[in-house]
């Protein structure tokens, strides 16, 4: 009876060795590693970001102007904390790696540099623009993108200095983004000679706006400036239309997608929201990514970052390579290479690291909503005229 | 004895490899030659399945302590690899959340859908006192169960004068306002962008949150956890199991039953449910607290309501009121998703799928509550 | 606050209410016939949301005129019959089955359903994670009648919602069948000895509560334009609490803990500053101090427990 | 001295009148029957004499204690017990811990002595056991028989006679029986009168109010019985001269049927 049964088990645990067994391989090729949201609610720019870097991978690898051959990693972050400390250490067990990049949301970036940093593991934040990511100044931590308090200073400088706006009412969809966009906006506002008459938090999900909107409408701000992401912000501009509000509304790179211009509809026009970087055509490099991400055949397309993960990707494996000339190719020495990147040649433009971590390069562009599409500002048929969005 | 030994060794191997196995598909095949195995063994030579289970009932004692000593050299069989050590580490928080949980659902029969709170407050107690006032994480780790517990008073009073749905409504409600006061708070609990840098525990001048280098071998700082997360739930399973055992734990089973009745039997309800709703929450906060010295970095949306719902799936699936069923479906509910990554978005649905089919069709869980057999005359509790 | 402004509150606040209304009004049916508390009935809401999406889509691709009556009254019936089925199902296989177990049992169920229903539609469909516009079916524009806009949508969510709770009291109040509903709510074990078919009233006084829910929905794609996979949560969590503080099986109690809850939610959102961040918090809270002080609702008297 | 002393007890429930100015007083080891048709009010009398409502009007005194706002709790602890109408047992327990809920054993323990103190606790459980098997042996060896058995898996006269054991358990002065003969055959309730006469012989100072409606079983059983009919008393007095009274015939023949 106990033979039988201790022999089951023994047949079991055969079973489980030999699937086991077909597990791991070994390789000799450098590993680097890419965090992203790859499930969740960011998905699909996550995917965007994970298939530019694998693109600029293989094109690196093909072209030989590496001496190492390049291979990538990939761990899902899930856009949540939780999750992004779990998929760190993933990537930090794997011994072979040598080097991080990646990141879009501020929250899982805030949760996995301090692990990072602790086990010397250099991480080139790729998408995630939360300014105290950068705060710890750690050797192994650097940023491509730039940080929102810039945009925020920038947006806040424009509406008053250049669009002449005097009051405004703040709304913020009290996420960790939203929050901190508003609170930085006005900060800047404030400090060009704006005066904030109202600060009001929604949450997400929250779809009823028209109390708010109603409260707010007989405050009567010049501008109303939300700090949050498309869905609520669209809610926001159909309810400002019922009620026949026609005050700006600015808002942050949050909103810059088409899920906004679809759920506002018609109400859509006017939207003037600030966003990061450039449009990918105005940018040195960006025709010739858009052609190679074609030419690749993803399934899935870049999204709106993909090309700062490629950025990533290139900057990274310089690094490896100038690691690799000045010795051993160790986590720390492509962690002081990285930071050492001067005037690197990106689809950004050149790329500096500052002592801080963050890319010297700063690009902030205005966009506003024609037509149910984001048009850059100084590119749009319609213009901000003594504080009304009007027609060329 | 030696049975014990052997099938808990055999059993260690096996889970060793299920956490080594990366490939869905082998996953799925070692589950499948699992339940294989199970199901031949109770058919093929049932009665032995039988002694043996009779022999673990009578031995907790050496069946514990040999568990343990196997777990502990579990960091070792892993190479301190963090990754697989945070899992077990998370495993183990929740089961200490589930077997806190069980205590209160399963035991004293209080429904409670908001528990991920007392988790927040215990985090955000540990958060607060380590990283702003300096505090000794030893010393904030036992205020961080007693706060929850406070704050379990507080649900159980409104408790008292509601039963089964209403509970169930306003335990919703309790999360759901903590969470809000967590996000609105703001110079206390740093709203949405939560608490950073929570500083890891200091223990005898070792900075736990450091990796260890052993001569032999370097393992993730998440080694450190593991055994400070190994003792506490070896700690929490005792303490419940007493409490379970004690005719105290019985009077809270009455009470489950028929609260009316109890009282008719001199039960002082009121006593009884702010007690389980104090212990309940006890170990909410403790596991809240390891979490926040372990991840450093603690936010609202961690703690939502997604999070309570996990918790409760985990006692369902082990089986109401049933310790050892608390504990497996934590870990089961923690690393079998680890397994599918790649389906990440399937991974709620997959909890909801467990409450149904659990309650349709295995509603005593995977590790049924055994009754305690009582000899007249002499008592002999066993659980 | 002037004048304008207050009116402009007071139809915001109607029209958030006659929803919570409608959506407790299920609630209240549930608890009050089946003795269930169904968590799952937020997700019939938001399922009738996006079947009036499939369906408006499939009939104005048919040639049906936005904004068209024959269009609007296709949708709505479709909503009805979905809603119904799915009450019907939610009966057969989640509610029968847990018979006589533990109410805990019960409602843990709906809830393991609840997050099914939700992730199910998430994952089918297209795009599911990100909110889906709704089709503005009405089409037409609001009216202002001094500073105040009336927006069609809540002119319409408001009428329809007095139709359908005036039917469901018609028929609870004067048919036969409503007469088996009320028997069965006052005494289980009686009414199968008078011969009523126990299993037939719970069937159908689900699909009827499910129906409404599921018209809820539409109307909340309706005048907010966006529907998506999660909006069920927050519906049940807020109809449960109407119908508590109505009073749980009270059906007009249901109607006006649903626009008491309405009106109170906006009544923060404009009076208190920065109230907006308080604005879920405060329905809970009222539930609470509900439920410890007035445990039968603000107009049922005190219930004495069988014994 | 009276043990158990009732004066113009009324409870309304929203304007009806469910238990109005009922009188009756109880001598130690003295049994008394509750008739009554129904909905005459007997059930909510034990209600309103356990704690579970709250009397409009009228007191209670029990062993010279008035039981005014006590908890139901602290009542039993005056020494009042009960079984209830539609049989509340603790039906996921099994027979013995049934039986131990009515000691006073499992209120001595708390949740302190469950970790400290261990020997206590062992002790205790150890009395509980002991205890709650001798209880069960006045019914010989129908409930020791199964004393490990889950209570809703009992048979249903067994499960009766647990309720009875778990009432007389914490050796209470008075026990409240709510119909107990409800949906027995005419040989169970044989056999239940005889157990209840064993537990009077063996608690010969244990007062007994039972409410019943079948007559054989009150004219066996109690020293006096009180006829209810709409909450009032209408008759108090030994078996034989009740049963003659018009008024209860009146009470019983004008409210027709009689079957519970």
């Amino acid at each position: 009876m106990k033979k039988k049964f201790l022999f089951v088990l023994a047949m079991l645990t055969t079973v489980v060795m030999l699937v086991t067994g077909c597990g791991a391989k070994k390789s000799d090729t450098i590993k680097i590693g890419f965090i992203g949201p790859l499930t969740g609610g960011n998905a699909a720019t996550g995917i965007g970001l994970k298939n530019s870097a694998e693109l600029a991978i293989r094109e690196a690898n093909a072209s030989g102007k590496y001496k190492h051959k390049f291979e990538l990693v990939v761990v899902d972050d899930g856009g949540n904390p939780s999750t992004a400390v779990s998929a760190a250490n993933k990537l930090i067990a794997n011994k072979d790696i040598v080097a991080v990049f990646g990141h879009f949301n501020s929250g899982a970036a805030l949760a996995t540099v301090p692990i990072f940093h602790k086990n010397g593991m250099p991480i080139l934040v790729t998408a995630a623009i939360h300014p105290d990511i950068t705060k710890g100044k750690y050797k192994e931590v650097t940023r491509i993108m730039t940080a929102a308090n810039v945009q925020n200073e920038f947006a806040g400088k424009t509406a008053v200095k250049d669009w002449g706006i005097k009051t405004i009412a703040l709304i913020n969809d009290k996420t960790d983004y939203g929050k901190t966009n508003a609170d930085q906006f006005a900060d800047a506002a404030k400090k060009n000679g704006a005066t904030i008459i109202s600060e009001d938090g929604i949450s997400v999900g929250q779809q009823d706006f028209s109390a708010l909107l109603t409260k707010i409408k007989a405050e009567n701000p010049e501008a109303i400036y939300f700090g949050g992401v498309a869905t609520e912000a669209a809610l926001l501009k159909r309810q400002m239309a019922d009620l026949n509000m026609n005050c700006l509304f600015l808002s942050d790179s949050g909103i810059i997608s088409d899920t906004f211009n679809k759920i506002a509809g018609s109400a859509s026009a006017g939207m003037i929201a600030f966003n990061i970087g450039k449009p990918l055509e105005d940018l040195p490099g960006g025709k010739a990514f858009e052609k190679s991400y074609a030419a690749a055949k993803f399934a899935e397309p870049h999204e709106a970052y993909g090309h700062f993960a490629y950025d990533s990707a290139n900057v990274v494996m310089a690094a490896v390579e100038k690691a690799g000339e000045q010795g051993a190719i160790t986590r720390s020495s492509v962690a002081t290479a990285i930071r050492a990147t001067k005037d690197f040649p990106c689809i950004i433009g050149k790329t500096t690291f500052d002592e801080r971590g963050e890319n010297t390069l700063k690009l902030i562009t205005p966009y506003i909503s024609e037509g149910g599409k984001w048009v850059p500002y100084y590119k749009a048929t319609t213009q901000v005229v003594n504080k009304k969005v009007v027609k060329k | 004895m030696i049975k014990i030994l052997l099938t808990e060794i055999i059993g260690y191997i096996l889970f060793l490899f299920f956490v080594y196995v990366e490939e869905p598909i082998a996953v799925v095949a070692v589950m499948a030659a699992f339940v294989f195995a199970v199901l031949f063994l109770k058919k093929k030579c049932g009665e032995f399945v039988k002694s043996l289970e009779k022999t673990y009932a009578d031995n907790l004692g050496q069946v514990g302590i040999i568990a343990v000593v196997l777990a502990l050299t579990m960091p070792f069989a892993l190479m301190g690899d963090a990754y697989w050590l945070q899992i077990l580490n998370f495993s183990m928080l929740y089961a200490i959340m589930a077997l806190g949980l069980n205590f209160m659902t399963g035991r004293a029969g209080m429904i409670c859908l908001g528990y991920a709170a007392f988790m927040a407050i215990g985090a955000y107690t540990v958060g607060i006192l380590t990283l702003k006032l300096g505090v000794s994480f030893w010393l904030a780790l036992p205020l961080a169960g007693l706060l929850a517990s406070v704050f379990g008073v507080i649900l159980g009073l409104p408790a008292l004068r509601v039963k089964g749905h209403y509970l169930a409504l306003v335990t919703i409600a309790f999360g759901l306002i903590v969470q809000q006061l967590l996000l609105n708070l703001e110079s206390i609990t740093g709203g949405t962008n939560g608490l950073i840098n929570i500083p890891s525990p200091h223990l005898m001048g070792m900075d736990m949150g450091a990796n260890l280098n052993l001569s032999f071998m370097s393992m993730s700082y998440q080694a450190n956890f593991y055994y400070l997360c190994l003792i506490i739930l070896a700690i929490t399973t005792i303490l419940i199991y007493r409490f379970s055992n004690s005719l105290f734990g019985l009077a809270l089973n009455a009470m489950r039953e028929d609260q009316l009745a109890a009282q008719c039997y001199g039960m002082n309800i009121t006593r009884y449910k702010l007690l389980a709703f104090a212990v309940g929450a006890f170990f909410g906060g403790i596991s809240g607290g390891l979490y926040a010295a372990m991840i450093n970095f603690i936010a609202p949306e961690n703690f939502g309501y997604s999070m309570s719902i996990l918790v409760i799936s985990m006692i369902i699936l082990g089986g109401l009121d049933s310790i050892p069923g608390a504990i497996i479906g934590a870990f089961f509910l923690t690393i079998f998703p680890e397994k599918f990554r790649a389906f990440e978005d399937y991974r709620v649905m997959f909890y909801g799928i467990i409450i149904v089919l659990c309650l349709l069709f295995m509603r005593e869980g995977l590790l049924p509550f055994k009754h305690r057999i009582f000899k007249p005359g002499m008592p002999k509790g066993e659980n | 606050m002037s004048g304008e402004v207050f009116f402009q509150q007071f139809l915001n606040a109607l029209s958030l209410g006659v929803m919570y209304a409608l959506i407790a009004v299920g609630f209240t049916l549930f608890f009050g016939v089946i003795e269930v508390v169904n968590f799952a009935h937020g997700e019939v809401f938001m399922m009738g949301a996006f079947v009036a999406l499939i369906v408006s889509g499939i009939l104005i691709s048919a040639g049906f005129t936005m904004g068209s009556l024959p269009l609007l009254v296709a949708v709505l019936m479709a909503v009805l019959v979905a809603g119904g089925i799915i009450g019907v199902l939610l009966e057969k296989f989640i509610v029968r089955p847990m018979r006589g177990a533990p109410d805990i049992m019960t409602l843990l169920i709906t809830l393991g359903i609840s997050i099914v229903m939700r992730e199910a539609v998430m994952l089918l469909v297209p795009n599911g994670r990100n909110p889906q516009p709704f089709p503005n079916l009405m089409n037409l524009d609001s009216i202002q009648i001094g500073g105040v806009l009336i927006k069609p949508e809540t002119i319409l969510s408001i009428v329809l919602s007095a139709i359908l709770i005036g039917g469901l009291a018609y028929i609870i109040e004067k048919t036969t069948f409503g007469r088996y509903i009320r028997a069965t709510a006052q005494d289980r074990e009686a009414a199968m000895m008078m011969g009523i078919n126990v299993k037939k009233v719970f069937i159908i006084t689900l699909a009827l509560g499910s129906a409404l829910g599921a018209v809820a929905g539409l109307m909340n794609g309706l005048s907010y334009g966006i529907i998506k996979f999660d909006m069920g949560f927050a519906a049940s969590i807020k109809g449960f609490a109407a119908a508590v503080v109505g009073g749980l099986g009270n059906v007009y109690g249901a109607i006006a803990g649903g626009l008491l809850l309405g009106f109170l939610e906006i009544f923060v959102v404009s009076v208190i500053p920065d109230g907006s961040s308080y604005q879920d918090i405060v329905s809970f809270v009222i539930v609470i101090l509900c439920l410890v002080f007035r445990p039968a609702g603000i107009f049922g008297e005190r219930a004495y427990e069988k014994v | 001295m009276k043990l158990l002393d009732v004066q113009k007890l009324t409870i309304c429930f929203g304007g009806v009148i469910a238990v109005n100015e009922v009188s009756f007083a109880l001598q130690a080891g003295e049994t008394l029957g509750v008739i009554g048709p129904n909905g005459s009010g007997k059930t909510t009398l034990f209600n309103l004499l356990s704690g579970i409502y709250k009397p409009t009007a009228g007191t209670i005194t029990l062993a010279g204690k008035p039981t005014q706002g006590l908890r139901t709790d602290e009542i039993f602890h005056l020494g009042l017990s009960r079984t209830f109408q539609n049989g509340r047992l603790f039906w996921n327990l099994n027979v013995l811990e049934n039986i131990m809920m009515g000691l006073e054993e499992v209120r001595k323990t708390s949740i302190v002595g469950s970790i400290v103190g261990r020997q206590k606790e062992k002790d205790l459980q150890k009395q509980a056991v002991q205890k709650a098997s001798k209880i069960m042996e006045i019914f010989g060896t129908l409930l020791t028989s199964q004393a490990n058995k889950i209570a809703s898996d009992l048979p249903y006269a067994d499960r009766r006679r647990l309720e009875i054991c778990r009432a007389i358990a914490s050796n209470p002065k008075v026990i409240l029986l709510d119909e107990p003969s409800a949906g027995m055959d005419g040989i169970e309730t044989e056999v239940l009168m005889n157990d209840l006469l064993k537990v009077k012989k063996a608690m010969p100072e244990l007062s007994i109010i039972v409410v019943e409606h079948d007559m054989g079983f009150i004219k066996g059983l109690v020293d006096k019985v009180m006829v209810l009919d709409y909450g009032k008393r209408i008759a108090y007095g030994l078996f034989d001269e009740v049963a003659t009274n018009e008024d209860v015939i009146k009470a019983y023949l004008g409210q027709g049927d009689e079957a519970c």
